[in-house]
């Protein structure tokens, strides 16, 4: 079988490794480290882009990064239809680089948090999250410093398509369930051809059974089926 | 914190008088002042190296002991586990965010240089009470500080502590400890061996920043650096890129030898190196990538810019290496070539700036022997006190049973993926599927003790240490120290050091358990606020588990509490009873199997705050009071709960029955203490309660805030 | 020529500023009660090569535009101080 | 009086300041080959009730020395902008 997907590796990232682990653990297939300059539109239909501190997360989280030619090539892979996946510093690069809409400021405490969270599913209309149903409770854990979702249009999301927004173990998308003052609880966020998600939280920190409940891992998997599909 | 004007200018003499001795010559400037930090205590342990011989450094598992970088052991599979502990205090008290970033970064580099991949951070923290601004600022900037380097150069904080007392006022101690894993063939000396291969410096350029870092902590010299910050940098940044191209380096087998740079910069790092080989150096200055313009040699010799490591290569090696470095954006230079004369040459063009022995660099500081000076410190000890009412609430008072969470919730515990055990309940789990195995993580302390008995702390602390691996299923395979006293020549402090390394040495030598590394840390606190004496350990442990232990369930159903093990009753619960080490070691394999057990739900070792702090934290746990009764046996009511010491432990049990029959086949004393349920707590002993109080005081006590 | 350049960054009105607040707080614990709008931005400090000092501004904006400041959240004003 | 001030904070010349380094291989990276010296600090804004532009300009000053910088690494400068 050919590559199905990619993990793009800048300098500073430190996920990638636990990315393409998560990835294998749950899919059985292998997804290659591909160092950013090497990347290029084709490679795999699926590209992630791995958590860590690109480039420092100097200046803002992801802002280097988002303006590398790695992320010229990943717009022409996502024209081509190729799917992008943004974990953590990965959302923060795409929306740095305005594949997705917003921003994210420091969290409300104003330091990094690592903690267990609940998410809502908001919608499954997209090759990532056909595995899920709407309203279905899912959780996995948030490691972030630059965490709080900003959109210009902060109302009820108009132009957004909010995929994961942070809740209470029933659903519930309350102000006490929102781990760092993201606007509208925003956790994940899809571009309106679905084939970009991005989100805050770490799939691959749970994607094998031995950290928790293994959602983490049902979303590589719908992932790659859907990879296979139109593959 | 500077001597007065008069000690220093005659240290400096003898300095110079001891050199010409030696060279006989006089000696350039240059190589005064490397011979000047070289010597320092923070580099020379003149004042601890003779002590620190007693403890037990060999071992079936060692294979680099103490006085290279990191202590690495065996764990089987072909893979070895490095491990090191350091201390950042001096430099945290100046500025506390770089202070505590720039020690996880050295010691990050200590484990990298055994051409280990780090994979966990521990921290040991020391602060003074919040209340007090400047405190507080210290304090969250070194949790800050922590949370900066760690989380971005992608290593999990897996666990650590927090004390806080005044103490620690002005002046917290910052202690970081760093574990890493490599296959066998991976493992590389810090030995410059082969004449004629090349030194080259990998990472950060040179700047001036933190020279002579390492004689401040010592308090040696009081050279007048000016306006000039004496603050270094952490750039996470480049220590992960410095990270990932050593780990290509040495998979590629380009490396023949490996050394950090850290304290006393190029100069420490090349002696060092060449000591262990033999060998002498010959340094070209002129070709150190720097930072700034017109730095002397001394200062490019003496610089501690981080983010920096020393590489021996293979002359034919050196474009491959200088590639690497290019893909990674790291500063890569040849800076000199491994000589047969065991002489540290430095030059500056054509020009000899310094040309010095190495030996003279390395073991060329006055060692002391400390016994000579030790006078016994009156035993602070502290009363007995009236009612067990009066203690539990003077400790609920403290923070001993304040949450760490608002500590460690800041760090990235599990970048890496192999945190099986989050930090929050003892040790922590750290997964190395490479070899079948999970490693236990911990790090301890016990100032209060060390102040009021260092030989007796100094044993339990070790055994402290054990028993914390041993309540997660694992046995004790290597410690890591770091020993923050006062000022040595302080006879108390002398004695006190003595006591807890003999007291430390005797229970590690006795448990077969090898310290394989550490650090001393002398000077603190100051003259109007001696510190508390704090040894810190760092214990490694082994699960051979397959890696695949998962974590602990969260228990359901009714619970109950039972204290395994015994204490010797002395009838005075602050002096500690005499190890038995048989026990103990018989304790640890019972511990092992029982976490096996069906009806085992969770197990706690009894430590600082006795049987007391152990329910209380286990209450807090399970957000269930309980009426816990402690029977006969255990000396008088007041002992049974606040006494420390002995091997002991708490377990939660669903079944209570399977436990009692399973601990009286084992032949381990258990005694059931309660049921957990309800929202009150209530200690008891035989002849009523002793103490009780709503659960809701014991949730205030974890809600209080190091820092507003 | 050589100007020296300073970038001020600072959040749009209306965004969070949690950090802002932050300050406003313990700026008010510390006695100073005068003290009203705190807003916590960036500040770059660069220096360039330029034929003038408008067009050194103007590259200046380019940076600020390209890379400085997220335009979601963000407002940027040039400075240039002659050496 | 209202006064708007501006306090400047950057890191001390001879402190590393890794976030500029980075900001300027990718400012060089993006074309921009005219600049160096970059240098990444803190701008606060903040308003004040004084009794003259000195006096506010005083008070600013304090409260940089008492908070918004860290003497230990880093400069400061305040200015002030008249509403
Ligand atoms: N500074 C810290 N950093 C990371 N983890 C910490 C820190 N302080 C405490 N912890 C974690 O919190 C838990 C409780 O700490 P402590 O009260 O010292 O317990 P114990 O020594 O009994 O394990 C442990 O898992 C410990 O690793
Ligand atoms: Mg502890």
């Amino acid at each position: 079988m050919s590559r199905q997907a990619v993990v793009i590796v800048f300098p500073g990232s430190n996920c990638d490794r636990d990315v393409a682990d998560a990835f294998f653990v749950a899919t059985g297939e292998s997804a290659d480290l591909v160092w950013h300059t090497e990347f290029s539109a084709g490679l795999a239909p699926l590209a992630i882009l791995p958590g860590g501190f690109s480039y420092g997360d100097y200046l803002r989280a992801g802002a280097i990064a988002a303006r590398s030619p790695a992320i010229s090539a990943l717009r022409q892979h996502h024209r081509m239809g190729g799917m992008v996946l943004g974990i953590c510093n990965g959302f923060q690069i795409l929306t740095e680089a305005g594949l997705l809409p917003g921003a994210f400021s420091r969290n409300r405490c104003l330091h990094f948090l690592s903690q267990d969270v609940c998410l809502r599913v908001e919608e499954n209309d997209s090759p990532f999250l056909s595995d899920f149903q709407p309203g279905e409770v899912i959780d996995l854990p948030i490691a972030h410093a630059e965490g709080a979702y900003q959109a210009e249009s902060v109302g009820p999301d108009r132009g957004l398509r909010v995929a994961l927004r942070y809740s209470t173990k029933d659903g519930a998308v309350s102000p006490e369930a929102n781990p760092n003052g993201a606007s509208g609880n925003v956790a994940g966020l899809l571009d309106e051809t679905g084939r970009i998600f991005g989100l805050m939280p770490h799939p691959e920190r749970n994607a094998d059974p031995i950290f928790g409940s293994a959602h983490g891992g049902r979303l590589f998997r719908s992932a790659l089926s859907a990879v296979s599909r139109h593959g | 914190m500077a001597e007065p004007q008069v000690g220093a200018k005659r240290a400096e003499l003898d300095l110079s008088r001891r050199l010409e001795a030696a060279l006989g010559r006089a000696a350039a400037g240059t190589e005064a002042a490397m011979v000047s930090v070289m010597w320092s205590e923070h580099c020379s342990y003149g004042h601890s190296k003779l002590a620190l011989r007693q403890f037990p450094v060999k071992g079936p598992r060692v294979r680099v002991g103490p006085g290279e970088n990191a202590g690495v052991v065996d764990i089987g599979h072909g893979h070895l586990v490095a491990a090191k502990i350091e201390s950042h205090n001096h430099p945290s008290a100046v500025e506390p965010v770089e202070g505590a970033a720039t020690g996880l970064g050295g010691i990050m580099r200590d484990v990298l240089a055994t051409g280990a991949r780090p994979i966990a951070f521990l921290d040991a923290l020391f602060f003074g009470p919040p209340g007090a601004a400047a405190d507080e600022r210290l304090a969250q900037g070194v949790v800050e500080g922590v949370a900066r380097y760690g989380n971005a150069v992608g290593i999990p904080t897996v666990g650590g502590e927090v004390t806080v007392d005044p103490a620690y006022a002005r002046s917290p101690l910052v202690n970081a400890m760093c574990v890493g894993l490599l296959p066998e063939h991976h493992l590389l000396p810090s030995t410059a061996k082969t004449v004629g291969e090349l030194v080259v410096l990998l990472g950060a350029t040179t700047g001036r920043d933190g020279i002579a870092g390492a004689s401040f902590a010592s308090r040696d010299t009081s050279q007048d650096l000016g306006d000039r910050p004496q603050v270094q940098v952490g750039d996470p940044f480049r220590g992960k890129l410095v990270i990932e191209a050593v780990q290509v380096l040495v998979e590629r087998g380009l490396l023949t030898a490996l050394g950090d740079l850290g304290a006393a910069g190029i100069t420490s790092a090349a002696a060092e190196m060449a000591q262990r080989g033999q060998r002498g150096m010959r340094l070209d200055l002129g070709r150190v990538p720097l930072r700034e313009a017109a730095m002397t040699p001394a200062e490019i010799l003496l610089s501690e810019s981080q983010e920096r490591m020393l590489l021996v290569v293979r002359p034919k090696d050196l474009p491959e290496v200088l590639a690497v470095a290019q893909h990674f954006a790291l500063a890569a230079a040849p800076i000199g070539e491994v000589t047969a004369k065991a002489q540290l040459t430095a030059l500056l063009g054509s020009e000899v700036v310094a040309d010095l022995p190495v030996e003279l660099l390395t073991e060329g500081a006055e060692l002391f022997d400390l016994h000579d000076r030790a006078k016994p410190a009156d035993a602070r000890r502290e009363r007995r006190p009236a009612s067990l009412s009066a203690w539990a609430e003077r400790r609920l008072r403290g923070f001993s049973l304040a949450d760490r969470r608002q500590v460690f919730q800041r760090y990235d515990d599990r970048v890496g993926l192999r945190t099986t055990r989050l930090p929050g309940t003892g040790a922590a789990w750290v997964r190395i599927p490479e070899a079948s195995a999970t490693l236990a993580l911990t790090v301890d302390s016990r100032p209060f003790l060390t102040a009021g008995m260092p030989r007796q702390a100094g044993r339990e602390l070790v055994l402290e240490g054990i028993r914390n691996v041993a309540a997660t299923g694992a046995r004790p395979i290597a410690f890591t120290d770091c020993l923050n006293f006062g000022d040595p020549d302080q006879p108390e402090v002398a004695w006190s050091f003595l006591e807890t390394v003999g007291g430390m040495a005797e229970a590690a030598s006795a448990m077969g358990v090898p310290v394989i590394g550490g650090n001393v840390s002398f000077y603190n606190g100051d003259q109007a606020r001696p510190m508390l004496p704090t040894p810190v350990l760092g214990t490694v442990g082994l699960l051979a588990d397959g890696g695949r232990r998962p974590a602990p369930n969260r228990s359901l159903g009714p619970l109950w509490l039972a204290l395994l093990g015994e204490r010797t009753p002395l009838g005075d619960p602050w002096a500690l009873p005499c190890p038995d080490y048989a026990v103990e070691a018989d304790m640890v394999e019972a511990m092992i199997e029982l976490l096996d057990q069906p009806w085992s739900r969770a197990l706690d070792d009894v430590g600082d705050g006795g049987l007391w702090q152990a329910v209380m934290e286990q209450a807090l746990r399970l957000d269930a009071g309980g009426r816990f009764e402690t029977p006969d046996g255990h000396g008088d009511g007041l002992e049974a709960w606040c006494a420390e010491g002995g091997s002991r432990y708490l377990l939660t049990t669903d079944d209570p029955a399977a436990a009692s029959e399973w601990a009286a086949r084992r032949g381990v004393p258990c005694t059931l203490l309660g049921q957990a349920a309800g929202d009150e707590i209530t200690c008891a002993d035989r002849q009523g309660p002793l103490w009780r109080s709503p659960l809701s005081s014991l949730r205030d006590a974890a809600r209080q805030p190091f820092w507003r | 020529m050589t100007f020296r350049l300073v970038v001020e960054i600072l959040p749009k009105d209306g965004m969070l500023d949690p950090q802002g607040e932050a300050v406003a707080a313990s700026l008010a614990g510390l006695g100073f009660d005068e003290v009203s709008a705190v807003r916590v931005g960036r500040l770059v400090s660069l220096t360039v090569e330029a034929d003038s000092a408008d067009h050194a501004v103007r590259r200046g904006e380019e940076m600020a535009g390209a890379l400085l400041a997220n335009p979601v959240m963000e407002t940027y004003r040039v400075e240039v101080e002659v050496r």
